[in-house]
């Protein structure tokens, strides 16, 4: 029998056994600590791969190869009535030329200009559009590479493969040399990525349409999401009497709050798509299947922070001859609204990062204008990176990564917004 | 509604994308709204009825069905006019770095299929591995094939062209085909399951990645992406013929199909600028054989039948119904 | 054009009379002495009055209006009662058509008088529209004003509306869940009738490529969900072998072993996993772990598929951690201190603490929170769609593909079969099974939770 | 007029004269459990009723019922009667934000409001629309913050936070706030038990000179405070009105043994 | 040897006779704040100790200093020194695991794990290894339980939940678990605060049992307790020890006014 079972003597403490115990048991607390670490570090870790594989991928589309021409449009016959009637092809292509080496031939010049991007004389049009005192002066133009050509420049293209292997011939590697020895090629960042729409060639194509897109479908998610997420959460946690009718509609929104993506994907499909006959692709209808989903997630924080209103401050207001709506809508919504607003934030984050509702709704669809509201067909981010990424053209591969590298940037940055927003006004009762 | 709306295969988008991009910036026009739906998503959206909410345009990578053709005349979308603009060849590639490899359709039948016949009038699951297990001349690896689901017309044209051929090449089928038309059906559709075949989802450009870190792999994608990732991959020779411009264009390369669109002529005189749009998309600077379109690896059509098509467009020859 | 007018105006007139319903409180208050409400209660009595019965006139209106104005241009057409709904409503569709400016094709004469008629009957409803609102508007308006008074309990009526308000908001959830089934049913129900409903449940094979050429009979026995649900199973089951030990080990080691500083930089940071688009874990999945976890299944002389189940749930299970881990967190957080101070007055070490008294206390919240992981991995899309297989076979092998239902949803609808096809309608077939799964697993989930949030 | 008539009218009389607020019978079930069992007790007007007892024995829940904070309690369910001036204060028709205005309270812990001093102290006037004027406001403020003996230590941080002042500085603030909108009747649940000594005898003595305009209703765990503040002693135990009396007597001579117990500190 | 050596040896050995626990200079800061200031307290054997004093005074936090509890609180400084059994308990050599197990910690809310009786009981022992067998423990949880007064109550099943126990037998339970590792010293926070009243004689019963084989120190709010269980009472005010002296003589004639008034109920 041991001391301690023995009635009133004492245990010794100090025994070899006993010290030996308390080593083994100090180690498995280690061990335990480790394990955890082990975890976090997994974790963060898969996150550091992720970030560190799409920013070793897209870093390079963040950068677009142009080539800095002069051309002189005073000297051009140009009807400043019919701007858009102007033959600007021929302008771009006899200004363009002239950085050519010597005299080129029909099919070479052809080959010649398929290094700059097929789209440069509708560039210099829109250029002169915003600005017609260009029309009287000879001004330097960046006209973009076309997308082979700015492969090469980046080095993504291998001299040494063989000629038939590249989409670049060795004529236009030789062409492209001899632009960078006249030092008209540079490579400044990319702000096309940011303020163009989509295109079909990647040297162009941008992100403003999704961009607006998502904000559009998020000010809808918003604007129905946040007030009545907060009503519905009031009545729920205030008014509501306890009884089956509330108990099932609290089971219902936690449950919705787990709902598959893609079943609201089919909701929307059916629902705002068949028989509201609201319009495809548009980021009303975007909006809505994304505030249907955000709601849940609302409504469930929305309780929790009025929850956590100690119920003193309740009692002080009802106390002073409060009714119950001025004490809800005086004290506890102001004294909740930090959390509500970081859960709003965080809950239209996961909306902004949300996919495949929106692809069965048509918003990944190709549109070449970012949309002016909520009705114009638009795409938003997470899709236009879905269709991006089943383009064949190389420089979308790399945009890809950009464009998710820009998602992601969006979404640290809302949760950031909700950290500093739980930090500055959490308050402990 | 100010904008075109342009539905449809997923095959015909990137062309109906570049159209649209054209068209867009020269007539300073609203973009058309092009969306990828599928061949079946398209008609359907296409058939829906006419009016604001329907689609004006829808592509498609096989012609429409009969069925299709009934829902669209009972919602009382009546005139359409049918647009073939070329060929997609379907390839078959694998990584630069894999040894080369020429195929008959049979030996891609022996390979893909998920029942073979067993020369005794029955039928056995596919005992093929390595494609070795198949010639002894062909390498000695692994049978990984990327494919397209089943649900796309692209894994539809694949079987039918591929699949279809290759199986009737075997022994007995050609009896079978007669004798009981479901059975040769079900045997010369059907994709193995047990894994050398793997369907790889509709986005073709995860296989072209996937291709390029797995040298033992090939891939069934349309002719567009083997042509952008020039650098990457190679075709595997189809019959001894390579997919070029050329071949598929004179029917030398076995497995191209014809891509179409359909156009509502009921929306011509209402959409503002459908008639421009659908100008640009038959013009020589597209679908001629130095077009942009031809640039994003369609095969163009030959001369005639081009101008053919211009005309049936232009004027919105009625599909006979 | 006019609607946005008349909101504009129903919104001014709102201001308008809650300010004047304010001031004339404020007026009799001083000729009468104390009232019941104050005059903000008042003011914003009088605003409902006016703004609200006045908006749900006009919703209604807008929402009647076409049916009427159909009934009445259809029964003023020569001829129309012998036409059958079909045809009739085609017919509709082109006078509404022509009304608007968009010719078809040269208009009868009879559609043309009938298109006279429906704008004539247009311009007047507008107008009708216009002054009805504007005269409820009044009328709600005077009513409003008439009730102020020292004993009217404006506060009780404004407070009732915004009452009615909250509980319309707190049925949202419902009418979603409705139109959730009612959007599944329908289509599911039509799928139904061309494959049995045993065969979709209890059938093994799920092969969707037979029955799809048009010259073959419908189903054939290829669309048998188990398979599908197996993979389902697998891959989820595989996300959580990742997530559950992952998760829970760094919620213990955040709440337990970590100083505050640590914890303010991680846990944002592993909440960054939770946040990044799936659609990104699919391409990092297919691209990058894919291809690695097939070479070491390769060069372990394991059979392993490009697409490995093991890929996709791996991937999909780092992105469940940081749920699991915070679940987890409110689990430790929500055991009192009480256990903790009474497990270290025994002399536990903190790791005693943790594994005999906080563990098991907090389990039943820690298996909610991995439930309802579960049922996020069972309904997690984009990540299968990209990553995992398409092939739907019965296998436990973590290297080889399988295929899950959300997978099958996304393929069957956006791929290219033609509407009515079983193909398609499988996949409302699908969404319904996965609801009911999902809600299946997220009630017991809730239960767990609930129940054992009643403990403390 | 029958005798009995009379007799009654005349008690109904002298009740209106010297008791603020009556309860008959009261009874409170929490749920299924019954907290409070038919307790009849009287406030009297100008009066410290201090209400004692051991934990759980019900104070709380009879305080709560006089100014019907109870109905915030979803599952607890009040029978009996209670009048404020002779009107049932559970009729229908009474308005329990009116009522509250008449009966104030003041809570265990300090529950300033996280506004300013003076936000704390308008918020009543404010809602109950009893200020005319911005000065009238002020006026408001300041007179009550003074009664709460509080307005020297704060008058020239009226806009600072009223959570970051002392405990029982904080305390005399919600005193001041009940104040503020003239109540009738002030209820106070343990107002010093979170309280050092010298902000108890400062709140003491504020109750003290309350006492001249208001009805106070105290609960408290001290028996030494009941003796200090109290004119009137009510003993509960167990849900049970045990005895009611004078202060003085309660101390000395209570006629319950519970009572004789409870004082003597033989359990509780 | 010089006189001074041989008087502090002598003395030295004195407080290891009758003294089990001795606090020196003992001040505890929370952050900033400071909760105590240089207390010195000695705990004797087979001696009941109560802390008394207002609330907020200290007495948890001197209390949680004995058994370095104040350590699980990450802003808790302490300073001074306290020995048990003449070693310092704040050494660095010291294991805490030991020191908590040889000075055993029964709270105001009795925490019973969720498990059932025996393994609340168990825990204790398992985890130091003190029971070699099975039959081993069972007979330390009987003990225990035996000398907690429970176990004729729960002998029947002792495999049911220890929180299904009322909250008398809860507290009793905990005690139970306390005794089960063979501590040397127990200490008890307000351990019948949250008892009713018969509850509270159960353990007041208890406490004078236990005394015969463990030193205890007591905190309780209530001075009637104090008086009825402890043979020594010590009064804190405001993070001071006032006095600290024979139960008796304070509740009779304490030498400080503070805890004259303490005791008259003039504070707290
Ligand atoms: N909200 C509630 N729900 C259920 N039971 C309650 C509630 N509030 C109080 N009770 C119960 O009613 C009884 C009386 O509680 P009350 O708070 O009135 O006691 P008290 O005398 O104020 O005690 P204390 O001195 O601890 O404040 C107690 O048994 C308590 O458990
Ligand atoms: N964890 C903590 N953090 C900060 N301050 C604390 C903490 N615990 C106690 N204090 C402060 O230390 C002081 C002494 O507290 P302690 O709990 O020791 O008092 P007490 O005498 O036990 O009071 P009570 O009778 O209310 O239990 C108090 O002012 C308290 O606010
Ligand atoms: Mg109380
Ligand atoms: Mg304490
Ligand atoms: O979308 P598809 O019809 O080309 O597969």
């Amino acid at each position: 029998m041991t001391p301690a079972a023995t009635n009133g003597a004492l245990v010794d403490w100090h025994s070899a056994e006993m010290k030996a115990r308390r080593k083994a048991r100090y180690a498995a607390d280690r061990r335990l600590q480790i394990y955890g670490m082990v975890a976090i570090t997994f974790a963060l870790g898969f996150l550091a791969v992720l970030l560190g594989t799409l920013t070793f991928t897209g870093y390079k589309a963040f950068t677009q190869t142009v080539a800095t021409v002069e051309i002189d449009l005073s000297s051009q016959d140009i009807d400043r009535a019919e701007l858009m009637e102007a033959n600007w092809r021929n302008i771009v292509k006899d200004a363009l030329l002239t950085t050519a080496p010597g005299e080129l031939s029909r099919s070479d010049e052809r080959a010649y200009m398929s290094l700059f991007t097929s789209s440069a004389p509708y560039l210099i049009r829109e250029a002169v559009l915003k600005d017609r005192s260009l029309l009287d002066r000879s001004s330097a133009y960046r006209i973009p590479l076309s997308d082979p050509l700015d492969q090469l420049a980046k080095g993504e293209v291998d001299r040494a493969t063989p000629e038939n292997q590249r989409r670049v011939s060795d004529q236009q590697i030789a062409w492209y040399d001899s632009l960078v020895e006249q030092g008209v090629i540079s490579q400044p960042f990319n702000w096309a990525l940011f303020f163009n729409a989509d295109s079909r060639f990647p040297e162009l194509a941008g992100l403003a349409g999704a961009i607006s897109g998502s904000f559009w479908a998020l000010l809808v998610c918003f604007l129905i999401s946040f007030p009545v997420g907060i009503a519905a959460a009031i009545y729920l946690e205030e008014f509501a009497p306890k009884n089956r009718f509330t108990d099932l509609i609290e089971i219902n929104i936690n449950n919705l709050a787990a709902v598959p993506s893609v079943v609201f994907g089919l909701l929307g499909l059916a629902v705002f798509l068949g028989w509201f006959g609201l319009p495809r692709s548009v980021p009303l209808v975007g909006g809505l299947v994304l505030s249907l989903m955000t709601l849940p997630t609302l409504i469930i924080v929305t309780r929790a922070s009025l929850k956590s209103v100690p119920s003193s401050i309740r009692e002080a207001a009802l106390g002073v001859g409060a009714s119950k709506h001025e004490a809800i809508f005086h004290h506890i919504l102001p004294l909740a609204m930090p959390t509500i607003m970081t859960g709003t934030i965080i809950g239209l984050a996961q909306a902004l990062g949300e996919t495949a509702p929106l692809l069965l709704i048509g918003m990944n669809a190709f549109i070449t204008s970012p949309p002016g509201g909520v009705m114009e067909a638009s795409t938003a981010l997470p899709t236009q990176i879905f269709i991006w990424a089943d383009s064949p053209e190389r420089g979308f591969v790399a945009r890809t990564s950009a464009a998710i590298l820009v998602l992601i940037g969006f979404l640290i940055l809302m949760n950031a917004i909700a950290i500093f927003l739980r930090q500055r006004f959490e308050r402990r009762w | 509604r100010d904008q075109i709306m342009v539905v449809g295969s997923s095959t015909v988008f990137p062309y109906s994308q570049a159209v649209a991009e054209e068209f867009a910036n020269k007539t300073g026009n609203q973009a058309p709204v092009v969306e990828s739906v599928g061949t079946g998503g398209g008609f359907k959206a296409f058939c829906g009825g006419i009016g604001e909410a329907t689609a004006d345009i829808t592509g498609a990578s096989r012609a429409i069905k009969e069925s299709e053709l009934k829902l669209c005349a009972d919602n009382g979308v009546t005139d359409i006019t049918e647009a073939m603009i070329g060929y997609d060849g379907l390839s078959i590639a694998h990584a630069r770095s894999a040894p080369e490899m020429n195929l008959t359709e049979e030996q891609v039948f022996l390979a893909l299929a998920a029942e073979l016949p067993d020369g005794k009038g029955g039928f056995i699951a596919n005992p093929n591995k390595k494609w070795s297990d198949i010639d002894a001349s062909l390498p000695d690896f692994d049978i990984i094939a990327f494919g397209p689901p089943p649900t796309s017309g692209t894994r539809d044209a694949f079987v039918e062209l591929v699949m279809h051929d290759g199986c009737s090449e075997l022994e007995g089928m050609a009896d079978l085909k007669k004798s009981d038309a479901d059975k040769w059906n079900e045997v010369c559709s059907r994709m193995r399951q047990d894994g050398p075949f793997v369907e790889a989802g509709e986005n073709d450009n995860l296989i072209v990645q996937r291709l390029e870190s797995d040298p033992n792999a090939v891939g069934i994608f349309g002719y567009s992406f083997l042509y952008e990732n020039n650098d990457k991959l190679k075709a595997v020779k189809i019959n001894d013929i390579e997919p070029t411009f050329d071949t598929i264009a004179d029917g030398s390369y076995p497995v191209a199909r014809p891509l179409f669109f359909y156009v509502k002529n009921q929306h011509r005189d209402v959409i503002p600028g459908m008639k421009e749009f659908l100008a640009e998309y038959v013009s020589e600077e597209a679908l001629g054989p130095d077009g942009y379109l031809a640039e994003r690896g369609l095969t163009p059509l030959s001369d005639e039948l081009r101008a053919e098509l211009q005309t049936n467009v232009l004027e919105g020859k009625k599909l006979g119904m | 054009m006019m609607t946005g007018y008349l909101l504009l105006f129903l919104l001014l007139a709102a201001s308008a009379a809650s300010i004047i319903g304010s001031r004339r409180a404020v007026a009799q208050r001083a000729a009468m002495g104390r009232a019941h409400s104050r005059p903000i209660y008042h003011g914003l009595n009088v605003a409902i009055w006016t703004g609200v019965p006045a908006l749900v006139f006009l919703l209604l209106w807008l929402a009647g209006q076409n049916t009427v104005l159909d009934q009445l241009v259809i029964a003023s057409y020569p001829g129309a009662e012998s036409l059958d709904p079909a045809a009739r409503s085609l017919l509709l569709s082109e006078i509404r058509q022509v009304a608007s400016g968009s010719i078809f094709r040269e208009p009868t004469p009879e559609v043309r008088a009938a298109v006279e008629h429906l704008k004539s009957l247009q311009s007047l409803a507008q107008w009708a529209m216009v002054v009805l609102v504007a005269a409820v508007a009044i009328v709600g308006a005077t009513l409003g004003f008439r009730v102020i008074g020292q004993r009217y309990r404006a506060r009780h009526s404004v407070e009732r509306s915004i009452t009615l308000f909250m509980m319309f908001s707190s049925l949202v959830a419902i009418f979603t869940t409705l139109g959730i089934v009612a959007s599944l049913v329908f289509e599911a129900a039509r799928f139904f009738s061309m494959v049995p409903i045993t065969e979709f449940l209890f059938g093994l094979r799920w092969e969707p490529q037979i029955a799809m050429r048009a010259d073959q009979v419908a189903g054939q026995g290829a669309f048998g969900v188990v398979p599908v649900l197996f993979g389902t199973f697998v891959i989820s089951a595989l996300a959580m072998l990742v997530a559950v030990p992952v998760g829970i080990l760094s919620a213990i080691y955040l709440t337990e072993y970590a100083g505050p500083k640590f914890r303010a930089v991680v846990k944002p940071a592993l909440e960054i996993l939770a946040g990044i688009p799936t659609v990104v874990y699919g391409f990092f999945a297919v691209l990058t772990v894919a291809p690695a976890i097939r070479t070491l299944g390769l060069s372990l002389g394991i059979p392993s598929a490009p697409n490995s189940a093991l890929a996709a749930g791996g991937v999909m299970g780092v992105m469940i951690i940081p749920f699991i881990s915070s679940l987890s967190d409110d689990a430790f957080a929500a055991v009192p201190r009480a256990m903790r101070e009474g497990s270290y007055a025994l002399g536990a070490t903190k790791g005693e603490t943790i594994r005999k008294v906080l563990l098991p206390a907090a389990l039943p919240g820690i298996v909610g929170g991995v439930l309802l992981g579960f049922s996020r991995a069972v309904g997690e899309t984009m990540i299968v769609v990209m990553a995992a297989g398409l092939i739907a076979q019965m296998t436990l092998n973590p290297f080889e593909a399988v295929t899950t239902v959300t997978v099958q949803i996304v393929t069957l609808l956006i791929g290219d079969s033609e509407f009515d096809n079983p193909k398609t309608l499988a996949a409302f077939a699908l969404g319904l099974v996965l609801f009911v799964i999902t809600l299946g697993l997220n009630l017991i989930a809730l239960h767990t939770v609930r129940k054992y949030r009643e403990k403390y | 007029m029958s005798e009995a008539i009379v007799e009654k009218t005349l008690e109904k009389k002298m009740n209106d004269l010297s008791y603020k607020m009556i309860g008959q019978d009261v009874s409170v079930y929490y749920g299924e459990k019954r907290a409070l069992f038919d307790v009849n007790l009287k406030v009297r007007k100008n009066t410290v009723t201090a209400l004692i007892g051991p934990s759980g024995c019900g104070k709380s829940t009879f305080l709560r019922c006089l100014n019907r904070m109870n109905d915030t309690i979803d599952i607890a369910r009040v029978t009996g009667t209670i009048t404020l001036d002779g009107a049932d204060i559970y009729d229908p028709d009474i308005d329990v934000v009116e009522l509250r205005a008449r009966v104030g309270m003041v809570f265990q812990k300090p529950n300033p409001f996280p506004k300013s001093i003076f936000e704390n102290v308008a918020y009543g006037p404010r809602i109950h629309g009893l200020a005319r004027s911005k000065a009238d406001l002020d006026q408001i403020v300041e007179s009550s913050l003074q009664k709460a003996g509080l307005w020297n230590e704060v008058k020239d941080r009226l806009h600072e936070a009223g959570t970051g002042l002392s405990g029982g500085q904080q305390q005399r603030l919600c005193i001041a706030r009940a104040v503020a909108v003239s109540p009738e009747v002030i209820l106070m649940d343990e107002p010093c038990s979170a309280l050092d000594p010298i902000a108890t005898a400062r709140v003491e003595e504020l109750i003290h000179e309350l006492r001249a305009n208001y009805s106070i209703v105290i609960v408290t765990h001290s028996m030494q405070q009941a003796a200090r503040v109290s004119q009137r002693t009510a003993m509960f135990h167990l849900g049970h009105l045990v005895e009611e009396d004078d202060t003085d007597k309660m101390f000395t001579n209570p006629n319950d043994q519970r009572t004789q117990d409870y004082i003597m500190g033989r359990f509780g």
